[in-house]
């Protein structure tokens, strides 16, 4: 009963932030949102008894890259005037279409999840380490190794393409 | 002030910062003021604006009488007013053809470098501090306080002294002055140590300011930078060697120059003035001679019609006095400081061009100037 | 009833007020130290000694006038001191001051929790409190503090890196998360992790200075050329508590450094049977001691180096101490590895 | 930065008007003393150098090497003053500058100096300069008139950028060809130039006397006020 209180309370929270995010007008408040929305996903780890996540979800996505985010707000001074932006039905369809894009996808995935019946994605039991860090880290590794190589390497083509666009010169 | 957008490449534009830094800032030394237009932390340009502090003292100075003058003149760079009262007394000394007595230009020489040791007690402080280190900051002020207080038994005043009259001295030494000088020396001697303990090689302090501010010895010459910006460029030129006054041809010391030309340079020609100035100290104190402290100085002073320029080598440089006597009046017609703040000031701007905002201040530090100089 | 409520309450209420005493007397430390390290008195008015120039230091912060600027971003710009001071405060949830005692016959441990990811939440809860220095400086609406959000933004995400990964080498000796584990492992193995881990250690304090803001990285409130930095345009309490974020922070650093690397509560030596009489001192008092070491250290550096410039500062952190962090993690892995 | 150069104020105007005169100004003109304080100086003495003294080489060198720079030369207490025509006063500048024998690399200072009664160019602007390979110096001063172009010499010594504002800054001599020709003691708003004889001394200087006599009797009066 309180897991479910708590648990809708803070995906109301969650919800009403990232709304709260793409409406906002100034910049900074909106990244500023966006902080408080890491900080309540975080707080829904938390309750589902996975703190290493929550932890991680902070620090990496609270704490470092929306500093970041923040970091070009302030150097690239977004406050122009209203006119200045661009017309916002120009990328309309495009925004419509991958959003029906998006939306179908999540009902496929809830009409296909629905048909199968329930299991455990990891059934501790089956885990020769207990302890949240160590669970996490033992299906990273096993089951989930390749998908973790394959974001890895996708991090590193990021990184190098990063470079690539700020050192034009080299 | 045109500012040009700055391109990094197609997609980011980014505009430049500008900045105003002073005229009430922690590390301008006064009321200096530079407009700073940065990109990003950088430099690109800078406008150096003085005049908060103009008081009009040449002005005034035009409608003083000869020996008013002296004590406004205190005023001008007022961390060494003795080597300013030098200046102008000698100066006006010139005008008339006054003889003034070999003690008095002992006990002038004397001040003249006590007086450099306060100023560049200050200056090694204000620079240290504006870089970050603290403590250099008090342990100089320390040092300064003995020198201020060695002044205040001569003259009666810490800070303007009004030490000085045409052809001579106002007042002879107190009796066992000379003692405590010589006793001030001493201890400054370590201290210096100490200084440079907790700065030359710490490389913190080294990597602030090696290479930071290089300007060659031609360039410092053709921009007017004399005294220890200068000297740290190497260009040997020093008025008390060149065009000696006071005691200075009787005196032995050496001129440091650098080499390099940048910030640790100046640290260290300002840092080895330290000992040559204790070193002329001594051979004064040593050698002072006994005898009238004045010379024979007509009771209206009143120079013949003419004008001259007399430099002498002030704590921060080149400082040079210009007047014009009419011949008739009893002040001057025309009175003229070259103020060797002012022009070392005006090498602000090349020098920082290109580099960050924490090297303007060590770069303003480096030049040593007093705003009470600049502006007058 | 009492267990759950009545301790952890008591606890936190220790906890809380304790630090906050100890930052303003941390202030007075500092500015006693320095004085003494450049042959002055210090504070000396107000009680013997100065031992209550906190209490008019906070008198006189709460009694000012409290400025906002006219064009700041009044929201953030209200909201960046707390949010600087949060962290700072709940860090100390997890920080442990001793080991379990009896007191009044019941079992209380000397710290408020044990979480098992205890190190991992330090270091996201203080990534959180870069927050506040960034946003106070961009609310201000003035260029200098602006100017010190983007160096605080830069140096504390950089040196976060090394830190973090200096604290996973430790993690990999200690193989847990959790605080009292950790200064478990040390015990176990007889070893303060400084001797085991020195280059660690040693990244660990310079980063933490970095993290801080204390010199010689002072940065982001460098008087000389930002005027005060972030902190600029802030007055009075709200100013305040920007100042005694900064030195619970410090506090924070030295309590996870002694923690990490000076073993916490335990004494000095904890193999050597022969010191065994030196455990008439609580472990409590030993973990205290070896903070303030720390804090002792961090003041006297700053009473001597002068301070670093933006780009030194950023090569420093991403030419030096990554890398050496990065080697120091892999040569602990391998030698963990090989040797268990 | 650089601003179009504004053209100094216009010329002070000439002698007081033959209006009423103030009869306190009339009483003190009759007293001997004051009317001997009343004329003001018409120009510095720049006595010739005596005849035995040898003219520098550097003079004579640049009196070849420019004809017509030389104007006059002086000697006084040691110091040699070289008297230059406004026209050729950059040619002159820079043979100063680059010639082996004068090598005059480093500009001290340049000044004015106001000479109210003088007509035809009451300022004197002065230069004075060092060598520091032959450790000797000089003085070029010209003679120049109220509105009458100084071409800068920021071109051979950069150091009297600064010192070239400061003369335009004080007594408004139109420098010309300046890079950055602006003020730089007094504010950008300022009005008159305080340096010349006929600024008031005292009140707000927007009032600028627009008649130099009027300063004269002001000092006149403060003088007699010092003698009695």
């Amino acid at each position: 009963m309180e897991q479910a209180i708590a648990f809708y309370f803070i995906a109301a929270c969650i919800l009403g932030f990232a709304v709260l995010v793409i409406s906002t007008k100034d910049t900074v408040h909106s990244v500023l949102f966006l902080v408080l929305d890491f900080l309540f996903v975080a707080a829904l780890y938390v309750l589902l008894g996975a703190p290493f996540v929550a932890a991680i979800q902070i620090l990496v996505y609270a704490g470092g890259i929306v500093v970041l985010y923040l970091f070009v707000v302030m150097l690239v001074n977004l406050k122009r005037p209203p006119e200045a932006h661009s017309d916002p039905h120009r990328h309309g369809r495009i925004g419509f279409s991958l959003s029906a894009a998006v939306l179908a996808e999540l009902g496929a995935i809830a009409f296909y999840s629905s048909k199968l019946p329930a299991t455990p994605i990891a059934p501790g039991a089956t885990m020769p380490v207990t302890g949240n860090t160590e669970q996490v880290g033992w299906l990273l590794y096993t089951s989930y190794l390749i998908p973790f190589e394959i974001a890895s390497m996708l991090l590193l083509v990021a990184m190098i393409g990063a470079i690539v666009l700020a050192k034009r010169e080299l | 002030m045109e500012t040009p957008a700055v391109h990094h490449g197609a997609m980011f534009d980014t505009s430049e910062l500008v900045i105003n830094m002073g005229p009430q800032h922690p590390s301008t030394h006064g009321v200096l003021r530079v407009v700073l237009r940065l990109d990003g932390e950088k430099v690109v340009d800078a406008d150096v604006v003085i005049g908060y502090l103009h008081r009009g003292i040449e002005k005034l100075s035009e409608n003083r009488n000869w020996t008013q003058i002296i004590l406004l003149t205190d005023r001008m760079d007022y961390v060494a007013a003795a080597t300013n009262n030098v200046g102008y007394c000698e100066t006006v000394e010139k005008l008339m053809s006054i003889e003034v007595p070999r003690r008095a230009r002992y006990i002038r020489t004397i001040m003249c470098e006590l007086q450099r040791i306060a100023s560049h007690c200050l200056w090694i402080g204000t620079h240290a501090m504006d870089i970050g280190a603290m403590t250099v900051f008090l342990y100089a002020f320390r040092e300064r306080e003995l020198i201020l207080d060695l002044f205040e038994e001569m003259c009666g005043a810490r800070l303007t002294y009004n030490s000085m009259r045409i052809g001579g001295l106002p007042l002879d030494l107190p009796p066992g002055w000379d003692k405590k000088v010589l006793q001030f020396c001493s201890i400054m001697d370590t201290k210096i140590d100490e200084y440079e303990e907790l700065l030359t090689h710490n490389r913190i302090w080294l990597e602030r300011t090696k290479g930071i501010g290089v300007i060659s010895g031609a360039d410092a010459v053709a921009l007017g930078l004399s005294g220890p910006p200068l000297r740290g460029s190497g260009v040997p030129r020093d008025v008390r060697k060149d065009e000696p006054y006071a005691a200075y041809e009787e005196m032995q010391f050496d001129v440091p120059i650098g080499t390099a030309g940048d910030t640790y340079d100046r640290y260290l020609v300002r840092l080895e003035e330290f000992r040559q100035s204790l070193r002329i100290i001594r051979q004064a104190t040593d050698g002072l001679p006994e005898g009238p402290i004045v010379g024979k100085v007509p009771r209206l002073i009143k120079p013949p019609a003419g004008e001259t320029y007399h430099a002498i080598e002030s704590p921060k440089g080149e400082l040079g006095y210009f007047i014009v006597s009419d011949g008739k009046s009893t002040n001057p017609y025309r009175f003229r400081v070259r103020p060797p703040s002012f022009c070392n000031l005006q090498g602000l701007r090349p020098l920082i061009k290109g580099h960050l905002i924490a090297d303007v201040v060590a770069l303003i530090g480096s030049l040593d100037v007093v705003l009470g100089e600049v502006d007058r | 009833m009492i267990d759950h409520f009545v301790i952890p309450l008591v606890k936190i209420l220790v906890v809380l007020n304790a630090t906050l005493v100890a930052v303003t007397y941390m202030v007075l430390l500092e500015r006693k130290v320095i004085a003494w390290a450049q042959s002055r008195l210090g504070p000396m008015r107000v009680g013997p000694y100065g031992i209550l120039q906190p209490v008019a230091d906070a008198i006189k912060l709460m009694i000012k006038e409290d400025i906002t600027p006219v064009r700041a971003d009044k929201w953030v710009f209200t909201a960046a001191p707390i949010i600087s001071m949060v962290p700072a405060l709940i860090v100390y949830a997890v920080i442990p001051f001793g080991p379990e005692v009896t007191i009044f016959g019941r079992k209380v441990a000397l710290y408020i929790t044990d979480v098992n990811v205890g190190l991992l939440y330090i270091v996201s809860v203080a990534s959180v409190g870069v927050y506040g220095i960034i946003l106070g400086g961009y609310a201000s609406n003035s260029k200098f503090p602006l100017l010190a959000s983007l160096r605080a933004s830069a140096q504390l995400i950089s040196y976060e890196v090394a830190v973090t990964l200096t604290l996973v080498s430790v993690i990999l000796m200690a193989g847990s998360l959790s605080m009292v584990s950790i200064v478990r492992a040390q015990e176990s193995s007889h070893l303060w992790y400084a001797f085991v881990q020195p280059l660690a250690f040693g990244i660990f304090i310079i980063g933490g200075l970095a993290e801080t803001n204390r010199a010689p990285f002072d940065l982001p409130e460098a008087e000389q050329e930002l005027t005060g930095g972030f902190h600029t345009e802030y007055s009075g309490m709200r100013f305040a508590l920007f100042f005694l974020a900064e030195y619970a922070n410090m506090i924070v650093v030295s309590s996870v450094a002694t923690t990490l690397f000076l073993g916490g509560w335990l004494r000095p030596f904890p193999n050597v049977a022969m010191l065994g009489f030196l455990d008439f001192i609580p472990a409590w008092i030993w973990f205290l001691v070896k903070s303030f070491v720390f804090l002792y250290v961090f003041i006297w550096i700053r009473a001597t180096l002068p301070r670093y410039r933006y780009d030194q500062l950023m090569r420093l952190g991403w030419k030096v101490l990554i890398p050496l962090a990065i080697a120091n993690l892999v040569v602990t892995g391998i030698v963990k590895v090989l040797l268990l | 930065m650089a601003e179009d150069p504004k053209t100094p104020e216009p010329p002070a105007g000439p002698a007081a008007p033959a209006g009423p005169k103030a009869p306190g100004a009339e009483a003190a003109a009759a007293k001997p003393p004051a009317a001997k304080a009343a004329a003001p100086p018409a120009g510095p003495p720049d006595p010739p150098p005596p005849a035995d003294m040898a003219v520098p080489s550097f003079i004579k060198t640049l009196e070849a090497a420019v004809p017509g720079s030389v104007a006059q030369v002086s000697y006084y207490l040691g110091d040699w003053t070289v008297i230059v025509p406004v026209t050729h006063l950059l040619e002159a500048a820079r043979h100063l500058c680059d010639a082996a024998d004068a090598g005059f690399d480093f500009c001290s200072d340049v000044t004015a100096i106001d000479w109210p009664p003088r007509a035809e160019g009451r300022f004197d602007v002065v230069y004075c300069l060092y060598s520091t390979r032959h450790r000797h110096r000089v003085r070029l001063k010209v003679k120049v008139g109220d509105v009458q172009p100084v071409p800068s010499v920021t071109g051979i010594w950069l150091a009297a950028d600064w010192l070239e504002r400061e003369v335009y800054d004080m007594f408004g001599v139109n420098v010309t060809g300046h890079p950055d020709r602006r003020r730089i003691l007094m504010p950008d708003d300022w009005q008159g130039f305080p340096q010349r004889k006929d600024y008031p001394l005292e009140g707000p200087g927007e009032l600028l006397m627009e008649n130099p006599l009027d300063w004269l009797r002001l000092r006149q009066a403060r003088e007699q006020a010092d003698i009695e």
